[in-house]
């Protein structure tokens, strides 16, 4: 038996509404599959079960008010519930290390394989009780009850302390609350709606402010000849109809996926005073929406799938994002985001990295630059490409020596 | 097909990538770029519908033709015409 | 591995000291003959005779004395105090000559002397004989404290205390006398290691001594309950595991510390302290304690069974933590 | 209190070996004077308790004892320590709390240890060290060592329960300590009187069984003597000892007592019989020292003292990341 509760799906999450139920009470949902759509402040999302079983009952029905991450939404019953396997899941690869500290994965790790280890916990006491009666939400300015455990957990899941509802003794927030609300499971006050864009620049500012307040940021730039790259794409494009033409930022991406590789400590996230670095390479790609705001849902693996898979997946990533239908795992655990704004003439770009990531790449215009070539000026189309590094993660060495092995990589695009 | 067919076609392929669009008050001779915040992903994707709308492809070195509705509609019923 | 009782453990231990190495000795009150007022040293007296089981007239402040010098002098004295509650007679010589004689001689001599004391409450001794005050001596730095909790323990942390170069109190906590348990293995003990008697991942139960049962049954009570208790056995209080203590709240969250002290002023406060400086973020409740009334231990059975921590209370208080 | 005569004792007496005598007697002398002086400097901290005019006890009774046999003293002790042969400049350090003292700045003026010459301190809990030594004493019986154990305590100390408890223990067991209660008639400031129902103070080791004697304090040839006779006895076998040595200290407790308690003519009366002055006046008297002597004497004194100041002037302090050094044995692995 399971609770399927309103997960929270970034740092910055602490609400979202239910738009639609995508299984129905009586079917089979299997750990992983889509259940039901989710809208947050930034985009609407495909949310997965954690469970595997039968979606029971449903607790709160679509078109409802805003509510706090942790809600429960559904009862997710059946024999196979957490014994079941999960063959459907395409990816099995959990995103961190298996060994990574027991509190380690953030909030970008609860996808369902990652969560596996951890799922079989027993529950400490009868959920019932706490449930059942729960105390009363500290008064407006009043002192929140929240233990130190849970406290941190929040702090590093990147939870709202205030949107959660305490089931410990005296309505303390304990741990439980928190790793609950994070994946989702707990009851707060409603917040008033407001503009949907305003709410995800609160959003965004709540994201981006604790970045500058906690990470210190340090900046690279340089500048990569990227001629060989265009032509190679050119004559890529030139043989293939529309449907099947890639963009260059694709080999960006796949360039800066392979880099990682060469220093990994770019690539994962800085969690309770501790660098944990990320096996797999999820590419964070910001992508501006229409009227205003980002999202940056991740391209899973992108180091390890071709160019023109790569290509797929980033269509299908950006028309779901302005379509606002981005899944849940994609909202939550990309490894180190990249951004480009060279479509709007910018020459280069110094990011914000987003929390708990320790880097953000970023890409300029591509623009034609007189270029010393074998000891001969010649006009090149370059394009800058900046690192943002967390200090604390990493050094600018290091990401010198990224990207370095980025613009080597650009040179050789055949090999991408 | 007509020109007025055409550009229903074409407005329609816009209106997937640019969703908030109103016909009425898209200037023909306005850069569809700078108007309604096309970047690449969203210039492909309009190329798609149009390679579906349509059934022509329009080759990379054409793109810089396609900047305004007008040039659009003319590039198309060019290229329907010469099949 | 042959079964005996802690007492029977205490005594093997000695037995096996004193046949190893001839500066071992016991002296006390009432040690020889009588064999101890806890029958801990009967048939010593027999097998090793007066010069090295040694009977002591009653000064207890004088013979712990004659211990420190003994074992300046060469010696490896093991000196018993009948019961912890006599053992403030001689709280001088403890505390201001074996602990601070290694430090205030610039390092110059190390007292290598051991102390047995019965101790704790529980056998209807009143309010002379009956206290746990070993959190006290734990306080002093230059002496060692051991509360062996097991018959295993109650041998080998007595061999390591006689092993060790500086002066070890050891609490024999009187409860566990008559316990039954595995003889130690030959492997020797190491003080300032902690045990986790029983694992568990939701609250963990610190105890030392007399309080293990407690904290065993209680872990019992509360698996019932589907509270996983880790049960953790100090062993000594000084050098304490501070890693182990962390380790097992950082894993549970929760933490009860059991302790025979008064409440006020108990060494289950100081445990509490370094779980607040050393483990802070990992609570998830404060941390709670089951300690003694604070009340002279009183005769009557009900009073001080009232007065002492039980089983029973170290479940309540794990309860309180989660409801 | 009046000052009262002991039997004269005047036993023959070697040149040199007077000579010895008179120089240790003036060494703590004159480096207690010295301790005074750099005590008011501010140069040394905390209580300093001279054991100005009780010296004969210190010198005769060392004179009398083995290297071999064990030195327990009281907070008193640096008159105990130099006699001993402790180098004065370790003590002088030790006073300035510097690392190079013979307890490494850990112990002061009152906790002076040199486990190399068996001086085993400088306790200051009053009859705190006197079980101590019984259990030394204990130690060397079970070994088999014919070595004694000299205790060092004072009139007030025989009014704790530890000193009962141990004259009991020791003759129980039959233990080799020499028991030496420096009878200076004041605890501080409560003269004997006022805290002894039998101010004999020798007498109580009677009750316990142990062979005992009152002795002048302020006679260093008779502690000498008196110690020679109970350390045979003690070394014999025939179990511990009891000494006592009436004697007075010129100066307060420790520096900066007022003394209230005690009238300036008493100190002046005792202070006529000053061990020192006194055993000038006989070896004069004999024959056996000259004022060139003595003025030699001084003078190779005042270097020894001027030199242990400078070695504490010049010693290091012990680094502070060592504090928590010495509380317990190191041991390996």
């Amino acid at each position: 038996m399971g609770e399927f509760v309103l997960p929270k799906l970034g740092a910055d999450m602490s609400r979202g509404r239910l738009v639609e139920w995508v299984k129905k009470p009586g079917e089979r949902v299997a750990r992983g599959e889509v259940i039901a759509v989710i809208e947050t402040d930034k985009a609407n999302v495909e949310v997965e079960a954690y469970d595997s079983g039968t979606l029971e009952k449903i607790l709160v029905a679509p078109g409802s008010e805003w509510l706090p991450v942790g809600t429960p939404l559904a009862v997710i019953g059946g024999e196979e519930v957490q014994s079941a396997p999960a063959p459907e899941v395409p990816r099995a690869p959990p995103t961190l290390p298996v060994s990574a500290p027991r509190d380690s994965p953030p909030a970008p790790a609860p996808r369902a394989p990652a969560r596996a280890p951890e799922a079989p916990r027993p529950p400490v006491r009868p959920r019932e009780a706490p449930r059942a009666a729960p105390a009363p939400r500290a008064a407006e300015g009043a002192r929140l009850h929240v233990s130190p455990a849970a406290r941190r957990r929040a702090q590093a899941l990147g939870v709202d302390i205030a949107t959660v509802r305490g089931s410990g003794p005296d309505g303390r927030i304990v741990l439980e609350d928190v790793e609950a609300a994070a994946r989702g499971a707990s009851l707060a006050a409603p917040v008033p709606a407001a503009d949907k864009r305003t709410r995800m620049r609160e959003a965004i500012a709540a994201a981006m402010a604790r970045s500058k307040r906690e990470i210190p940021h340090y900046y690279l730039a340089t500048t990569i000849d990227l001629g060989r790259a265009l032509a190679w794409l050119a004559s890529y494009n030139a043989a293939r109809p529309v449907t099947e033409r890639m963009l260059y930022g694709v080999l960006l991406l796949k360039a800066v996926a392979l880099a990682l590789r060469q220093v990994p400590e770019l690539n994962g996230f800085w969690i309770e005073g501790h660098a944990q670095v990320s096996e797999a390479v999820h590419l964070g790609v910001a992508i501006s929406l229409r009227g205003g705001g980002l999202v940056a849902p991740a391209l899973h693996d992108a180091d390890k799938l071709a160019l023109p898979e790569l290509m797929t997946r980033l269509q299908d990533l950006v028309t779901r994002a302005r379509a606002s239908s981005l899944r849940s795992s994609e909202m939550t655990d990309a490894t180190i985001t990249v951004t480009s704004l060279g479509e709007r003439g910018v020459e280069a770009v110094y990011g914000v990295i987003y929390p708990p990531q320790v880097a953000l790449v970023g890409f300029g215009k591509v623009v034609t630059r007189p270029w010393a070539v074998d000891g001969a000026v010649r006009p090149r189309e370059v394009v800058t490409a900046t690192l943002s590094g967390d200090h604390r993660a990493s050094d600018g060495h290091r990401g010198g020596i990224f990207l370095d092995a980025l613009d080597r990589l650009l040179q050789e695009p055949e090999n991408l | 097909m007509t020109n007025d067919e055409i550009k229903a076609k074409v407005l329609a392929a816009l209106a997937a990538v640019a969703p908030e669009l109103e016909p009425d008050q898209l200037a023909p001779g306005a850069n569809l770029r700078d108007e309604l915040d096309i970047d690449s992903m969203d210039a492909l994707n309009f190329l798609v519908g149009l390679s579906k709308a349509f059934g022509i492809d329009v080759p990379e070195a054409d793109y810089r033709k396609l900047s305004t509705l007008d040039a659009i509609v003319g590039y198309v019923a060019a290229r329907i015409g010469k099949r | 591995m042959a079964k005996l009782t802690y007492r029977e453990a205490v005594r093997a231990a000695m037995r096996e000291a004193m046949a190893a190495d001839p500066r071992v000795f016991l002296m006390g009150e009432d040690v020889g003959l009588h064999g101890g007022a806890f029958a801990v040293s009967m048939g010593l007296f027999e097998e090793f005779g007066p010069e090295r089981i040694r009977d002591t007239p009653l000064m207890e402040s004088t013979f712990v004395g004659a211990g420190i010098g003994a074992a300046v002098g060469g010696m490896r004295p093991i000196v018993e105090v009948m019961t912890i509650n006599f053992s403030l007679l001689a709280l001088d010589q403890i505390v201001n000559t074996a602990a601070a004689l290694r430090h205030m001689s610039g390092g110059q001599l190390s007292v290598p002397l051991v102390v047995r004391m019965a101790s704790g409450g529980g056998r209807g001794l009143a309010a002379q004989h009956s206290h746990s005050l070993e959190g006290w001596y734990a306080h002093v730095p230059g002496i060692k404290v051991a509360t062996p909790a097991t018959v295993a323990d109650a041998k080998g942390l007595l061999l390591a205390a006689l092993a060790d170069p500086d002066p070890v109190l050891v609490f024999e906590h009187a409860t566990l006398y008559p316990m039954e348990g595995e003889d130690a293995d030959d492997t020797p003990m190491t003080l300032g290691r902690a045990a986790v008697r029983r694992a568990g991942d939701d609250v963990t139960i610190i105890a030392y001594g007399g309080s293990l049962p407690k904290a065993l049954a209680a872990a019992d009570a509360l698996a019932a309950e589907e509270i996983a208790a880790e049960v953790l056995d100090l062993r000594t209080l000084r050098p304490l595991d501070v890693e182990a203590i962390v380790a097992s709240v950082a894993k549970t969250h929760h933490a009860v510390v059991v302790d025979e002290m008064w409440r006020t002023g108990s060494f289950a406060g100081e445990i509490a302290a370094i779980i607040m400086e050393r483990a802070f973020d990992e609570l998830d409740a404060p941390v709670a304690r089951v300690a003694s009334a604070e009340v002279p231990m009183p005769y009557s059975k009900p009073l001080e069974d009232a007065a002492l921590p039980s089983a029973e209370k170290i479940v309540a208080a794990a309860r309180r933590l989660f409801s | 209190m009046t000052l009262e005569r002991l039997p004269p004792h005047a036993p023959a007496i070697e040149r040199d070996h007077a000579h010895q005598l008179l120089r240790q007697m003036l060494l703590i002398r004159r480096f207690e004077e010295r301790t005074e002086e750099r005590y008011a400097a501010g140069k040394i901290r905390g209580f300093l308790h001279v054991y100005i005019g009780e010296e004969a006890i210190a010198v005769g009774a060392m004179r009398s004892l083995t290297d071999d046999d064990a030195i327990v003293a009281t907070y008193r002790e640096h008159g105990h320590a130099l006699a001993r042969g402790v180098p004065a400049g370790a003590l002088m350090a030790e006073m300035f709390g510097k690392a190079n003292g013979c307890s490494r700045g850990r112990g002061g003026s009152m906790h002076m240890f040199d486990a190399s010459r068996r001086f085993y301190g400088g306790h200051a809990i009053v009859a705190g060290g006197i079980p101590f030594a019984v259990g030394l004493a204990l130690a060397d019986k079970m070994q088999g060592q014919s070595r004694v154990t000299a205790c060092f305590f004072g009139d007030g100390a025989v009014a704790e329960g530890e000193f009962h408890e141990s004259m009991n223990l020791a003759a129980l067991w039959k233990l080799p300590v020499l028991f030496m209660c420096e009878n200076n008639q004041y605890a501080i400031s409560t003269p004997l009187a006022t805290s002894h129902s039998e101010p004999d103070l020798h007498l109580k080791a009677r009750a316990y069984r142990l062979p005992s004697e009152a002795v002048d304090g302020m006679d260093v040839c008779a502690v000498e003597t008196a110690v020679a006779r109970a350390a045979a006895s003690v070394r014999r076998g025939d179990g511990p000892y009891f000494l006592e040595f009436r004697t007075y200290r010129f100066r307060g407790h420790s520096m900066g007592d007022p003394q209230r308690y005690r009238a300036k003519e008493e100190v002046a009366q005792w202070e006529k019989r000053d061990p020192i002055v006194q055993f000038i006046d006989r070896l004069a008297r004999e024959g056996l020292v000259t004022d060139v002597e003595i003025a030699a004497m001084e003078r190779d004194v005042a270097n020894e003292v001027a030199w242990s100041v400078e070695e504490a002037e010049q010693g290091p302090w012990e680094p502070v990341e060592d504090l928590e050094k010495d509380v317990y044995t190191p041991t390996d692995g």
